[in-house]
Formats: structure tokens, C-alpha cells, sequence
């Protein structure tokens, strides 16, 4: 009994954040449950821990032998009916003990309440997109979320095992290709927390992050009708700098901004070349038979919309054809709109300050661009 | 007569032993000498150690900062999977059976030879073609999948998002791994079956024998499954099959089933036979009969049968049904008692023992120490509710490291230390030992320590890069330093170890006062073992020997009967 | 059984070619037993899955015969036996396992077509009534040999 | 023998390590005497052969998981096996599996010139079983029923997670990208933004299945990657006769009506059950591993051959037969177990 209540101290011995000295700050229904169970098997652990130890340094110390000629005297029983039931059954009696508490504990994390508000998750490698069916919402690399109310995230993968893992809310599961999983938690504490994938990946798969935004109820309402509005209101100035800052994170880990060459072709100078309509494909062509009037794209615009929409129709010379195309269903007209232009418009971007040197998307600052509808977005998230 | 003849415990000093019985390069190559064969893995794994190890220490340094100090993000994700696919494939599977128990399991069974000599030598010739093709992986396009190969992401061959090229040639190399071990495992098995001279029963066989059993068994039952396994991949890869590709109707869960129907096994495959060499170290430097031999030896056997009731404990969240998930948690804590009752059983057998405090001990107590913490930290994974939050983090990597580096590793370097003496037949500096002890032991605890607490708060595996918000970094900067202490340590080990066969100590035939079989053969034995038939007795009934100071190791006491003996052969 | 030796220094145990033959004999006979069982429609026993059971019991029944009379393993050791036995055993419970677990996470997984796929497998039955020689006729088989 | 000799549990006194009795040439050097050996080697054998059913076990797992959970895919496939060559086959192996043991009878008794016509007529049945397998491989070769992806179809709905509702989804995306309006009105809306010269568009509208998300079936690129990691193992020649060969689609040309005279070939039938293909997958695979298995046991048998007519066995000593004779045993397990299972479904 004692082990009981001190685990509970132990495990009610938290900070503001509800983090332990173990574990992070807890922010799910279920956190405390868990962290209990943990501490639980931690004093176990001890116990153990300091027997062994003790009784191993203090053999050591005591029957420490003198001398090599020390004579051998073979004291001590050399079997024991008695001792050895006693530390087979007494250790049984405690993982079976710990088996129950995990087991119970699970079976909480499985079954998710009747009444979840159910998001819909698409993993792909490096990006998470996360689709809000009741408000027509698709976000990227960011799901937001209602506070105090149960959370069913079901998810696919589109190519490789991925795995959803919420440290705060102690949840995890495998993304995989080809079925359904699932996931939900309730969260109990707005704020941002950090997301992982923590199934191995690939390339970037330490870059497959995204946050957990946890909202009270009305501003998560807000927040929906202002997301599933955003592109609309946006003013045209703003589009460019909204699709540099909201959406090319998920083009981020193959297209570089600064001519640096990974999965897919750089955005660097991108416009150019295509409005003069350079660069061969691999099925022998030149994208100056598909542009100009008469040509298949009568404009820059459409070849790169296709491109987004439709990337394996024309694969460029060198590359292959790994781009997702499902973007189509995941990006609105509006929102290929604003990638287009950003493509268009990314030495003014540049110059602007959006871009550093480096090719890196300078985020929290907001220049010159009267960007009012993307600060407000920001505002939300520090408020909440 | 000479003095052999007064003195009949001491078995000659034979000048013709096995290291010299044939000389050249061919004589190593081509030895049918269960000993060579031994020393030739043994060289072997203890290279593949340092390769593994210095991946290791290039996966601690990129941690050092969170976007990454030294590589490229698909630097780093073979750095690791080659760091994890060489220690577990070339080192801690062949390093304690292939490598001493080669050495020294026919002569503690008072064997000439293991009973298929030429078997065992393809063993070894496998282990290398084996080792070629997986470090080939390297140079054919590089290995980026980790050492599980989880499908689709190993069939998945596109270049920029799929894994490199050195697939094919990698599961190659595994799968001739596989077939080396599987016949170290026949072989021993049969040896221990059909070697047995008369005398030599299954209850007076050393603990060590019992455990390379268990071992053996493991070996041969779950590692045709890897075989299969790995072949199925490579044919998934190559012709496209459908059987674990989702886009063709295959089931990725179902692939990590079969891996890990071995891959668990292969876990003890490790640690049975360290802890069969630890049964037998802590007896004979605690100078004091075995506690609990029955208990012991018959745990052994236990953890080999459980181990195969327990893989799905690795695929909690891997989509894997909850039914079966309760099932496989409830049978993993099983393997847990058995664990138990060898670590009390050696406690007690220290008890009122008289310990010697030499290297090869003081890794023994490191062993068990760590041991501990290793297998306690597996109940937190093995119970649902937690392992949920901690798979696929750091604490899994903390406790793996526990028992295969801290554990199975340590034995193997605590058994290396033990058997020095017999190998090379020279004595190394103990000092030396007890000082590179320390800074393993200390490196190691800063090392993985550090990392139970990065994953408790949801540090994941795998990442070449953390965010920086996170507040792990300090953890890994204090893993980091402890993997560079635990460098030292190891070259520190392999300084004095490599000295002592230039210029060590003429070791006598029993440094420690073990009286398994072994120690009775001279250091280094003889081509056929035993220059003389060795006794047969209680190999832990320690009181029969003493130590004798002009030969700077243990004798038989003048006034003990020897086995067979009708009374005490006075000399 | 271990000690049922006849002698000679090699030690393996010769069987008699009589026995040698009747073994054959019986297996070629379950053989057909099993071809034409395999014929034979079930369906009014209401029992699913009845001809692979029977199918894999008479393979059951072939493998013990072969094992103990032309793999010796009467006149054995038990401890070769238990070897054969227990890799079996090992294949079997990995079979229940495997399938016990993906059966029960089916309902997760993407199904192209599950609703026809019942409607097919009616169809094949039925398509075959009148094909002899595929073993799904209601014929005696004789064309089998 | 000196006094140390004495063995505390040893009955009698002569089994030390001695060599003061007959070592014939076939004994080890570590052996006491032949029986030991003999043990030994079987125990060996035995333990090589549970190897053998485990590795053989990770096939029937695939087999038994697939089947449990699609048997509609076997039901389908097996029709196109042909029953009659499976039994006879299975008949060979038994009959050679007789032989087999007569052999080691014969061995036993000292009759070499009887031990020798036994393995020639085992091998005769090894190499009937593989000549029969060739037809009936050569046969499916011909007709495309062909493992790996013969058949394969692009799934329709496939795994590929849909993340909206699929309807209101499929709906966006045609609004998307599909019809020309959109098209022409995402140029005006360009146009209209940047003042670029005004162009009529003609852009064809383009269509792509919408399950096919991310990874889609094999492309052209794909078939490069997957060519150049066959040429691993293989010469290019015979990589592009593999490649070329295709799914064997003029295979109605080639169809021999009487054949399978009721059977529509799968690629052509519609009522094929999705990844049909992965019968003869398993199928191959399977009986694949195991002709290989008989190919290594007629090359043992050959061998054994070479031994028992050079002399080198006796009475006392014919181990490598007793062994060798074991592994072509369970060669025959193994089919006796393939051939319901494929044959007889
Ligand atoms: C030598 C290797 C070795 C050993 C011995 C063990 C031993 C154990 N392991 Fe470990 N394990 C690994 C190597 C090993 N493991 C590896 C390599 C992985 C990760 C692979 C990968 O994903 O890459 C892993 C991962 C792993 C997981 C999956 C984690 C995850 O990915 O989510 C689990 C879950 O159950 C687990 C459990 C256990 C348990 C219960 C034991 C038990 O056997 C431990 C038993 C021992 C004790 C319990 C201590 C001694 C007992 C006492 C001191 C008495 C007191 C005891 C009680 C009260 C019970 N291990
Ligand atoms: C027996 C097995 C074994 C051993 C001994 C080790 C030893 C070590 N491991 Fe290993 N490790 C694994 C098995 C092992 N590991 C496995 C299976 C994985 C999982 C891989 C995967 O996810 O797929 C892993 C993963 C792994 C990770 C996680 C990577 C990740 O998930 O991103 C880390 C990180 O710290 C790590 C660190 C270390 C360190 C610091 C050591 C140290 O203990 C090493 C100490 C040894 C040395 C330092 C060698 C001495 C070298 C010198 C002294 C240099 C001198 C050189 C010459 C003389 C030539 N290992
Ligand atoms: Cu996605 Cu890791
Ligand atoms: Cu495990």
C-alpha cells in the first residue's frame, strides 16, 4: 500500500505545466492516467533497483577477498527451496500487478467517446495535412483543436509508415498505407503543443513535425470560420506572402528557394525559365512546345498550376516522378492561385525580407506587406 | 620423475599449443581447431565493434546540436542504420557464441573438437561473405532504412524518397549472417548432445554450456524465420510481389511480424548467453559454490521458450490489434521472472563468497547493475498504457543500449577478460583493467542514462535533428560527452589488452581458481585440449583448489580428494 | 525406442523393404483419398472450410508416416522427434498468431471491392459445377489419375 | 591408462580419451567411435531439417494469412493448376521417397550394387518431378499467369486515404482541375491580376484517377528503378527479355482452346477478384523454394551415387546416405503439404 501512495505523491508532485520529473507537461485527459502508471512501475523500479544494488556492493564490500591466498572456505547454502520461490512468485505478483494497470490504461486510449469531433489526417512524406470535414478546412503541418472536447483523429499515409505522437497528450500510432488508424485524445490545457513522427520515414523524417493548437470552444469556432474563409478574404496583395508562409512548408523539403537541388526543380528563378519556356521533359520534349498561343499552356500560370495539380504529366529532365498528385484535393483554387503567384513574385518576396539568404522562410516577421488577415491568424494563435 | 609427476593438478606446460601447433596465414585460415575458429570471429567481431562504435560516436556527435552538428540528414540516417545493423548483426550475435563459446565450449565439455568441425569454419566463412555484402551496402547506394527494415519503406526503391540501394545487398548479407549463426547453433547443439564424455552430465555441465544451449536452440528455430523473412524483401523489392507492399495488396504490419518473430528472439539470442557467462564469472571470482544451479540453468531454458510468445510487444502501435496487443504484453512480463531469479541467484551466490575485485569480476557487478536498470525499463515498455508514449523514443533506445551494450556487451568484455589468460596465455595488467573499467562503466551510465529522460519527455528515434524549443539538447550534450568517456574507456582497453600479448605475463594454466574443464588444459591449450584426460566434479566446488604463489595461480589442495580418486593424492 | 538398435556399429536401423513398400502403398492410396475428397462438395453440411481441413488432415496423416517409417524417427531417439515436432509446433503457433491478429485489424483495412467480393466467389462456385477436372464437380473424379 | 582416467560417473573404464582402439578412415579425429558419429551426424541433420520447416514456415504464414483473409483470391487462382499433374507429381515424389528408404536398407545390409539402382531410381524421380514442374511452369509462363505484377490492376478506390469525404472531395477536385472553365478562368484571373497579353485557351482537360494519391502503380520511372535493381542479379539481356516479356497479353493469341476449355484467362475476366495476382505469387514462390530443394537433393543423390560406386561405404558406415536420405524425405513433407494446398482448393 505504501508503494501506492508514494507513487501518487510522486506522481502528483508536478509543476504548472503538469510535467513531471519524467515526463513533459501533460496536456490530455489521459496524461495523468499515464504518468501514473508510469510512476507506479518507477517505484517498483526503485525498489528493485536499490536491493540489488545494495545488496551487490554491500557482498562486495563485506566478503571482499583479502589476499589470493586467502584459503576458500565454500560457505554459505548453495541452494535454496524457500528463497527461490520466494523471488519467483513475489516478482509475479507484481508484473502481473503492472500487466492489469497497463492494460486498463490502454484500453482507455483505444476507445474513443461516441461524441468525438473527428479529424481526418494524411500523412506523406514530410508533411502532415490535417482536414477539418465539418468546416471544410484542410490544414498543413498545424491542426487545431477544441478544448475539453474528445478529439478522433483518423488516419492514412499516402506512401510510407508514418506515426502520429503527441508527447504532451502521451498518444502515439502508426500512420499506415493502406488501412485506417486511429487516435483521440481530449485535450485539457489550450496551448501549442509539439508533434512527431515517430515512425522512421525517410529522408526528413526528423523534419516531419507539425503543432497541436488547443483552442477554447468559441475561438476554435472562430478560428474554423477564419481558415475555412482565409484565402477568400485575403486581399490579392497578400497572396504571394500567404502561400510563402502557410503553404510552401509542404513543398519545402523537395523544392528549395535557393537553387539548391533536391527532390523537385527549385523555385529559384523558377518563373523565368518557364515564362521563356526552358527545360526539357523527359519524354524528349521542350516545355517550348506546350507554352505560348496555340501550345497546350497558353500561359506560365497554367503550366505551373498543372504542375501542382497534375505533376505527373510532364516530368522535368533529371527528376522523377515523386510528387504527390494529390493536391488537387487538398489545396483550394484559391490557394494554387496564391502558390502560383508566389512563384511569380519571389524576388519581390526576397527583396521584401521574407526570404534570407539562405533560402529559409522567415516566419514571424511580418514586413512591408499589409498582411492583416495573416496577423490576425497569429494573434489567434498567442491568444490561445 | 619430473615435477609433473609430483605435481599432477598441474597439467604440463606444453610448448606445443595451439597457436603455434601450425604456422602461416593458410594454418588460420583453413583451421578445422575449434580454438582458432574462435579467435579468428573473435578478432572479427571486436573490428566490427570499433566500425559500429565509431557510427556511434558519429550519430552522438551530429546530436550534439539540434539542426544537426556534422551530417546531412541522409548521412545520418545511415550512420545510424549501419551503427545498428553491425552491432546487432556482426557483433552481439556472434560475439559471445561464435567467438568464446567456440573458444571454450568443447574444452569445458571435455571435448576434442565441436562436432562439425568443417561446419563451424563455413560458419566463419559466411560470417565474412555475410559482413562483406552488408558493409557493401554502403558502397552499392548506401542503406538508409534502419535496422528493421520496415517495409514499404525498404521496397520503396525511388531514389529521392525511397530507401537507397544498399537494400538488396544488405539483406544479402543478413540473411548469410543468419545462416552462420544458425550453424554455430546446430553445431553446439550437437556437441553438447553427443560430445559429452562419460562424467560429464547435464547437471554437472558449467552454467555457461546451459546457456550457449538455450542459445543454440534460439538460434536454430528463429533464424531460418529471419532467413525467409529477408528473402521475401529483397524478392518484394526486386520483382514487386505483393505480399508486404500495401500498393499491391501486401500488409506492412504483417512484415514486422515476421521480423520480429526472429528479431525478438535475436534479443536473447544476446543476453542468454551473457548471462550464462556471468553465472559462471561471479561464482568462480566469488571463489564460492553457485546458488540455485538447477534454477539457473532451467531459467535459461525458460526465457528461450517465452522469448517466442513475445514479438508483438515491439508493434503496440503499429496497427496491430488491440486483442493481440493485451495477449502480447500479458506473455512479455513472463520473461521478466526468469530474468529475476538469475539476478537473485547470483546475488546469493556472492554471499558469504570471497570476491576478488579483478576486472573480470568488477564487470560482473557492472553487468548485473546494469542489467537491472536494462530489464526494469523493459517493464515499462512491455505494459500497454506507457509503451504507447515511449515506443519509438529514446527510452526504448536507453533500454536497449542497457541490455545489449551495458549487458550482453559487458559480459562479453567480462568474459573476454576471464578467458584472456587461456586464449593468448598471457596475463594482462589489472590495473590497466580496473581503470578502463571505470570509464566504461561511468561512460556508459552517462550515455544512456541521459537518454531514458530524453525519451520520457518524447525525444523520438531516428531524428538527425530535434527542434530547438524542445530542451533536449542538453540531454544529448551530457550523452555525447559520456559516449566520448566510453570511447576512451574502450581504447584504454584495447591499449593494455593488445600490450599483454606483446609483453604480458606468462598466464598459468589457472589465474582465477575457475574449475570448470578449461582450467585445467594449460594456457594456452594444447592443439587437442588435454595433454591429459581432465577430471570431472563439481565445476562451482571451489574449497578443492588453492593458490599457489610460485605459480601465480590456483592449484589443486594438497589435502582434497580429487574426483575419482579414492583418497587424496599426495604427492 | 533409443535402444532399439540391431547393432551394427553405425547404428542406423535398416526397415524391412516389405514394410517399406506397404508405407508406400498407403501414402499413393491416401494421395487419391485426398484428390478425391477434395472433389466432393460439402455444402449441405453447412461447414465452411470442411475440405481444407480434411485435406490438411490427411497431409498430416502422409507426413507422420513418412516421418516415422521412412525418416525412421520410431527406432529414434524422442529427442529427434521432439525436434521435428517443435519446429512445427513454432511454424503453427506463428500461423495462429499471424492470422488471429490480421483478421482481427481487417476492419481497418482499405478494401477495393469487399462487396463483390462474396458475389465472385458465389459465382466461381457455380461457374464450375460443370467443369470436370478442377476438383469442384460433383463427379466421382476418375479423370484425376 | 593412468589413474586420472577414472571418471566419477563412468561405468566402465575404457572410454577415456585414448586412442588405443580401431579409428577407422571415415571417424574424426574428436569421435570415440562410428555410432557416435552417427548420432551425432543425425542429430545434425535433424536440426538442419527443422531449419528447414521453419524457413519453409515463413512461406506457409504468408500463405495461410492471405488465404484466411481473401480466399477468394485462391478459390480463383487455383483453377487455373492443374490437379492431374499435381497428384502425379506427388505420386513421383512418394515413389522416389520409397526408394529413398530402400536405399538406406540396402546400405545397411551391405548391398552397394542394390543401394546404387535404389538412388538411381530416386534420382529418376527427382528429375521426373522437375520435368513435370517444367511443363506446368512453361505452361503458366505461356499463358502470363505470372507472380509479382502480371495482373495487377491500379486499384480504383485503392489504399490511398481520400482525406474529405470522397464525394464532396472528388467534386473539388474536378471543379479543380478537370473542367476548362476552371482553366479559362484561372488564366482570366491571372490575366486579369498581371496584364499579360490574353490568349485563347485550349488546354486539354486532363484526367487522373483520383485514388491514385501519391506512390501510384508502377510508372515508366518506376519500371527504370526496378529494372536497374534487377540487374544486380542478373545479366541486362535477360533483365530486358523479363521486362519485354510484359504481362503476356497476346496470350488470347496464344491460347490453346482444351486446355482450360471453361476459363476465361484473367486478364480478360471480369470477374477476376482484385490482386488475383497473388495466387500465383505464393504459388511460385512456394513451389519455387521447393524445386530448388529437389534440385539440391538430386545433386546430393548424385553425389551419393559417386560415393556407393567408389567403394566408400560399408555396413558399418554409410552415414551420408542415412542423411542424405533424410533431407530428400522432407523434401517430400514439404510437397505433401503444397499439393492440397494449391491443388485441391
Ligand atoms: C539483449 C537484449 C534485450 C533484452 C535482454 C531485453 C529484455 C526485455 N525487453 Fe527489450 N528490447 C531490446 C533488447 C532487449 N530487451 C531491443 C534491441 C529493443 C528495440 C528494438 C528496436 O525497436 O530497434 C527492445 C525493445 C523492447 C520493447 C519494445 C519497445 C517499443 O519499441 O515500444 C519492449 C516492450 O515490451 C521490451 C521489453 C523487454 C522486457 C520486458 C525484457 C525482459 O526480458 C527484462 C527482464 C529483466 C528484468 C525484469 C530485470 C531483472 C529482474 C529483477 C531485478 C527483479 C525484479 C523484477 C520484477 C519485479 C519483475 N523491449
Ligand atoms: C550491441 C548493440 C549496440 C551497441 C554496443 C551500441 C553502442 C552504442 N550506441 Fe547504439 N544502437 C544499437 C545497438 C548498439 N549500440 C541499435 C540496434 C540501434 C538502433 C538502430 C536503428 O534505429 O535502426 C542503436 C541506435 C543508437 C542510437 C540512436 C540513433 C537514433 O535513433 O537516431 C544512439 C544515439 O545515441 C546510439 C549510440 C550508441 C553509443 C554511443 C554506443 C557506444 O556504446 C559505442 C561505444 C563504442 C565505441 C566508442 C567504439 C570504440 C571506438 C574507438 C575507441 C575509436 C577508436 C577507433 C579505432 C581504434 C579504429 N545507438
Ligand atoms: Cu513520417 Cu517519420
Ligand atoms: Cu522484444
Amino acid at each position: 500500500m505504501s508503494i501506492l501512495a508514494e507513487a501518487t505523491t510522486l506522481a502528483t508532485t508536478v509543476d504548472a505545466t503538469g510535467a513531471t520529473f519524467w515526463m513533459p507537461e501533460a496536456a490530455s485527459s489521459v496524461s495523468g492516467k499515464i504518468d501514473w502508471i508510469f510512476e507506479f512501475i518507477n517505484v517498483i523500479c526503485y525498489i528493485f533497483l536499490v536491493l540489488v544494488t545494495v545488496v551487490l556492493v554491500w557482498f562486495a564490500v563485506k566478503y571482499r577477498r583479502k589476499s589470493e591466498g586467502q584459503e576458500i572456505l565454500g560457505e554459505g547454502p548453495t541452494h535454496g527451496l524457500a528463497l527461490e520461490l520466494t523471488w519467483t512468485i513475489i516478482p509475479t505478483g507484481i508484473v502481473v500487478a503492472i500487466f492489469w494497470v497497463g492494460m486498463i490504461g490502454y484500453i482507455d486510449l483505444r476507445e474513443s467517446p461516441e461524441d468525438s469531433y473527428e479529424v481526418s489526417v494524411t500523412a506523406q512524406q514530410w508533411s502532415w495535412a490535417f482536414a477539418h470535414p465539418d468546416y471544410g478546412v484542410i490544414e498543413g503541418n498545424e491542426l487545431h483543436v477544441p478544448l475539453n472536447r474528445p478529439v478522433r483523429l483518423i488516419m492514412g499515409s499516402a506512401d510510407v509508415l508514418h506515426s502520429l505522437y503527441v508527447p504532451a497528450f502521451r498518444v502515439k500510432q502508426d500512420v499506415v498505407p493502406g488501412r485506417y488508424s486511429s487516435l483521440w485524445f481530449t485535450a485539457i490545457k489550450p496551448g501549442s503543443y509539439q508533434l512527431y513522427c515517430t515512425e522512421y520515414c525517410g529522408k526528413d523524417h526528423s523534419k516531419m513535425l507539425a503543432t497541436v493548437h488547443v483552442l477554447p470552444e468559441d475561438e476554435f469556432q472562430a478560428k474554423m470560420g477564419k481558415l475555412a474563409r482565409e484565402y477568400e478574404d485575403l486581399p490579392e496583395a497578400d497572396l504571394p506572402a500567404y502561400a510563402l508562409t502557410k503553404l510552401y512548408n509542404r513543398c519545402s523539403s523537395c523544392h528549395s528557394l535557393d537553387g539548391e537541388v533536391r527532390s523537385g526543380p527549385t523555385f529559384k528563378g523558377l518563373w523565368d525559365r518557364v515564362a521563356r519556356g526552358e527545360g526539357a521533359f523527359t519524354n524528349g520534349r521542350t516545355l517550348q512546345e506546350y507554352m505560348g498561343p496555340g501550345g497546350e499552356y497558353e500561359l506560365p500560370e497554367n503550366y505551373l498550376r498543372e504542375s501542382i495539380l497534375n505533376p505527373g504529366k510532364l516530368i522535368r529532365e533529371n527528376y522523377a516522378n515523386v510528387m504527390p498528385n494529390n493536391f488537387a484535393s487538398q489545396l483550394k483554387p484559391r490557394q494554387v492561385e496564391a502558390l502560383v503567384l508566389m512563384m511569380k513574385h519571389l524576388d519581390r518576396l526576397a527583396d521584401e525580407g521574407w526570404i534570407d539568404e539562405d533560402g529559409n522562410v522567415q516566419q514571424p516577421e511580418m514586413p512591408s506587406v499589409n498582411s492583416s488577415a495573416s496577423r490576425d491568424v497569429e494573434n489567434m494563435e498567442e491568444g490561445g | 620423475m619430473t615435477t609433473l609427476e609430483l605435481n599432477p593438478d598441474q597439467p604440463k606446460l606444453v610448448d606445443d599449443n595451439y597457436l603455434n601447433h601450425t604456422r602461416g596465414l593458410w594454418s588460420w585460415l583453413f583451421t578445422l581447431d575449434h580454438k582458432r575458429i574462435g579467435v579468428m570471429y573473435l578478432v572479427a567481431v571486436l573490428s566490427s565493434f570499433f566500425v559500429g562504435g565509431v557510427f556511434a560516436l558519429l550519430v552522438r556527435t551530429q546530436l550534439l546540436t539540434p539542426g544537426g552538428a556534422i551530417m546531412s540528414q541522409q548521412q545520418y540516417n545511415q550512420a545510424f542504420t549501419l551503427h545498428g545493423g553491425i552491432m546487432v548483426f556482426l557483433v552481439i550475435i556472434p560475439s559471445i557464441p561464435a567467438a568464446l563459446g567456440n573458444f571454450v565450449l568443447p574444452i569445458m565439455l571435455g571435448a576434442k573438437d565441436v562436432a562439425f568441425p568443417r561446419l563451424n569454419l563455413m560458419s566463419f566463412w559466411l560470417w565474412i561473405v555475410g559482413a562483406l555484402f552488408f558493409v557493401g551496402a554502403l558502397f552499392s547506394g548506401g542503406l538508409d532504412t534502419g535496422w528493421t527494415f520496415y517495409t514499404p519503406y525498404s521496397i520503396d526503391s525511388r531514389p529521392e524518397v525511397g530507401a537507397m540501394g544498399g537494400v538488396i545487398p544488405a539483406v544479402t548479407g543478413a540473411f548469410i549472417l543468419g545462416f552462420a549463426s544458425i550453424f554455430t547453433g546446430m553445431n553446439f547443439i550437437v556437441t553438447i548432445h553427443r560430445l559429452r564424455p562419460p562424467g560429464m552430465t547435464w547437471f554437472r555441465m558449467p552454467l555457461f554450456l546451459w546457456g550457449i544451449y538455450a542459445t543454440a536452440v534460439l538460434q536454430v528455430i528463429a533464424t531460418p524465420v529471419l532467413g525467409i523473412t529477408l528473402a521475401l524483401l529483397a524478392v518484394e523489392r526486386a520483382f514487386g510481389i505483393g505480399i508486404f507492399n500495401p500498393e499491391l495488396g501486401g500488409d506492412p504490419v504483417l512484415y514486422q511480424h515476421f521480423f520480429w518473430f526472429y528479431s525478438h528472439p535475436a534479443v536473447y539470442i544476446m543476453i542468454l548467453p551473457a548471462m550464462a557467462i556471468i553465472s559462471d564469472l561471479v561464482a568462480v571470482h566469488s571463489h564460492r559454490h553457485i546458488f540455485g544451479y538447477r534454477f539457473i540453468a532451467f531459467s535459461s531454458i525458460a526465457i528461450a521458450l517465452f522469448s517466442f510468445l513475445v514479438w508483438g510487444h515491439h508493434m503496440f502501435t503499429s496497427g496491430q490489434s488491440a486483442l493481440v496487443n493485451v495477449i502480447f504484453s500479458a506473455i512479455t512480463f513472463s520473461v521478466a521472472i526468469p530474468s529475476a531469479i538469475k539476478v537473485f541467484n547470483w546475488l546469493a551466490t556472492m554471499y558469504k563468497g570471497s570476491i576478488s575485485w579483478n576486472t573480470p569480476m568488477l564487470y560482473t557487478m557492472g553487468f548485473i547493475f546494469i542489467f537491472t536498470i536494462g530489464g526494469l525499463t523493459g517493464l515499462h515498455l512491455g505494459t500497454l498504457a506507457t509503451d504507447v508514449h515511449l515506443h519509438d523514443t529514446y527510452f526504448v533506445v536507453a533500454h536497449f543500449h542497457y541490455v545489449m551494450m551495458g549487458s550482453a556487451l559487458i559480459a562479453m568484455i567480462a568474459g573476454l577478460h576471464h578467458w584472456w589468460p587461456k586464449i593468448t596465455g598471457r596475463m594482462y595488467n589489472e590495473n590497466w583493467g580496473r581503470f578502463g573499467f571505470l570509464l566504461v562503466f561511468v561512460g556508459f551510465n552517462v550515455t544512456f542514462f541521459s537518454q531514458f529522460m530524453l525519451g520520457s519527455q518524447g525525444m523520438p528515434r531516428r531524428y538527425a535533428t530535434y527542434p530547438e524549443e524542445s530542451g533536449f539538447q542538453i540531454y544529448h550534450v551530457i550523452s555525447s560527452v559520456g559516449s566520448y568517456v566510453l570511447a576512451v574507456g574502450f581504447f584504454v582497453t584495447a591499449g593494455y589488452l593488445a600490450q599483454s600479448i606483446f609483453s604480458g605475463r606468462r598466464a598459468p594454466a589457472n589465474p582465477w581458481g575457475g574449475r570448470s574443464l578449461e582450467w585445467q588444459c594449460s594456457s594456452p591449450p594444447p592443439h587437442d585440449n588435454f595433454s591429459e584426460t581432465p577430471t570431472v566434479g563439481d565445476c562451482y566446488d571451489f574449497t578443492v583448489l588453492e593458490w599457489k604463489s610460485e605459480e601465480e595461480g590456483y592449484v589443486w589442495r594438497s589435502d582434497s580428494k580429487r574426483p575419482g580418486q579414492e583418497s587424496p593424492e599426495a604427492s | 525406442m533409443s535402444d532399439h538398435h540391431d547393432g551394427h556399429d553405425s547404428g542406423g536401423h535398416a526397415v524391412p523393404i516389405k514394410i517399406l513398400a506397404i508405407t508406400c502403398a498407403a501414402l499413393l492410396f491416401l494421395t487419391a483419398v485426398t484428390v478425391w475428397v477434395a472433389s466432393l462438395d460439402f455444402d449441405i453440411l453447412q461447414l465452411p472450410g470442411i475440405n481444407i481441413f480434411i485435406a490438411l488432415l490427411v497431409a498430416s496423416i502422409k507426413v507422420l508416416i513418412v516421418g516415422l517409417i521412412f525418416m525412421h524417427l520410431r527406432w529414434d531417439r524422442s529427442f529427434t522427434g521432439l525436434v521435428f515436432v517443435s519446429s512445427i509446433f513454432f511454424v503453427v503457433l506463428f500461423i495462429s498468431i499471424a492470422i488471429t491478429d490480421t483478421r482481427e485489424y481487417q476492419p481497418a483495412v482499405i478494401q477495393t471491392d469487399s462487396e463483390q467480393i462474396q458475389q465472385k466467389i458465389d459465382k466461381l462456385d457455380h461457374s464450375l459445377d460443370g467443369y470436370a477436372g478442377h476438383g469442384h464437380d460433383h463427379g466421382d473424379g476418375d479423370d484425376e489419375h | 591408462m593412468s589413474q586420472l582416467d577414472v571418471q566419477p560417473d563412468a561405468h566402465s573404464a575404457d572410454h577415456g580419451h585414448g586412442h588405443d582402439h580401431e579409428h577407422p578412415p571415415h571417424l574424426g579425429h574428436h569421435w570415440e567411435n562410428s555410432k557416435q558419429q552417427f548420432e551425432a551426424g543425425k542429430l545434425g541433420m535433424w536440426l538442419f531439417l527443422a531449419t528447414e520447416v521453419l524457413l519453409f514456415g515463413g512461406l506457409f504464414v504468408a500463405y495461410a494469412v492471405w488465404r484466411a483473409n481473401h480466399p477468394e483470391i485462391f478459390k480463383y487462382g487455383s483453377q487455373y493448376l492443374d490437379t492431374a499433374m499435381g497428384a502425379i507429381n506427388t505420386c513421383v515424389l512418394l515413389l522416389s521417397s520409397m526408394t529413398m528408404a530402400m536405399a538406406v536398407t540396402f546400405a545397411a545390409r551391405g548391398r552397394n550394387l542394390a543401394v546404387v539402382i535404389c538412388l538411381i531410381l530416386t534420382l529418376f524421380g527427382a528429375g521426373g518431378f522437375m520435368v513435370i514442374k517444367y511443363f506446368e511452369y512453361s505452361h503458366k509462363f505461356h499463358e502470363g499467369f505470372l507472380p509479382g505484377m502480371a495482373f495487377y490492376e491500379q486499384p480504383n478506390a485503392s489504399h490511398l486515404w481520400l482525406p474529405l469525404q470522397e464525394e464532396a472531395q472528388q467534386e473539388q477536385a474536378r471543379l479543380a482541375i478537370e473542367t476548362t472553365e476552371a482553366n479559362e478562368a484561372f488564366a482570366a484571373e491571372v490575366k486579369s491580376r498581371d496584364e499579360l497579353p490574353a490568349a485563347p485557351v485550349t488546354a486539354e482537360p486532363t484526367s487522373i484517377p483520383l485514388g491514385a494519391t501519391g506512390v501510384t502503380g508502377l510508372t515508366t520511372n518506376e519500371l527504370e528503378w526496378e529494372r536497374s535493381e534487377l540487374g544486380i542479379f542478373l545479366p541486362p539481356k535477360l533483365v530486358d527479355t523479363i521486362e519485354n516479356q510484359g504481362p503476356m497479353l497476346d496470350y488470347a493469341e496464344h491460347h490453346s482452346p482444351g486446355e482450360l476449355p471453361d476459363l476465361p484467362h484473367p486478364l480478360q475476366d471480369p470477374e477476376r477478384p482484385a490482386n488475383a495476382q497473388k495466387f500465383f505469387t505464393i504459388y511460385f514462390l512456394m513451389t519455387g523454394l521447393h524445386g530448388i530443394h529437389v534440385v539440391i537433393g538430386g545433386i546430393v543423390i548424385v553425389w551419393l551415387i559417386w560415393l556407393t560406386v567408389r567403394g566408400r561405404f560399408n555396413k558399418g558406415y554409410y552415414t551420408p546416405i542415412d542423411l542424405g536420405g533424410l533431407y530428400w524425405h522432407i523434401v517430400d513433407v514439404i510437397w505433401i503439404f503444397l499439393f492440397p494446398l494449391f491443388y485441391l482448393i
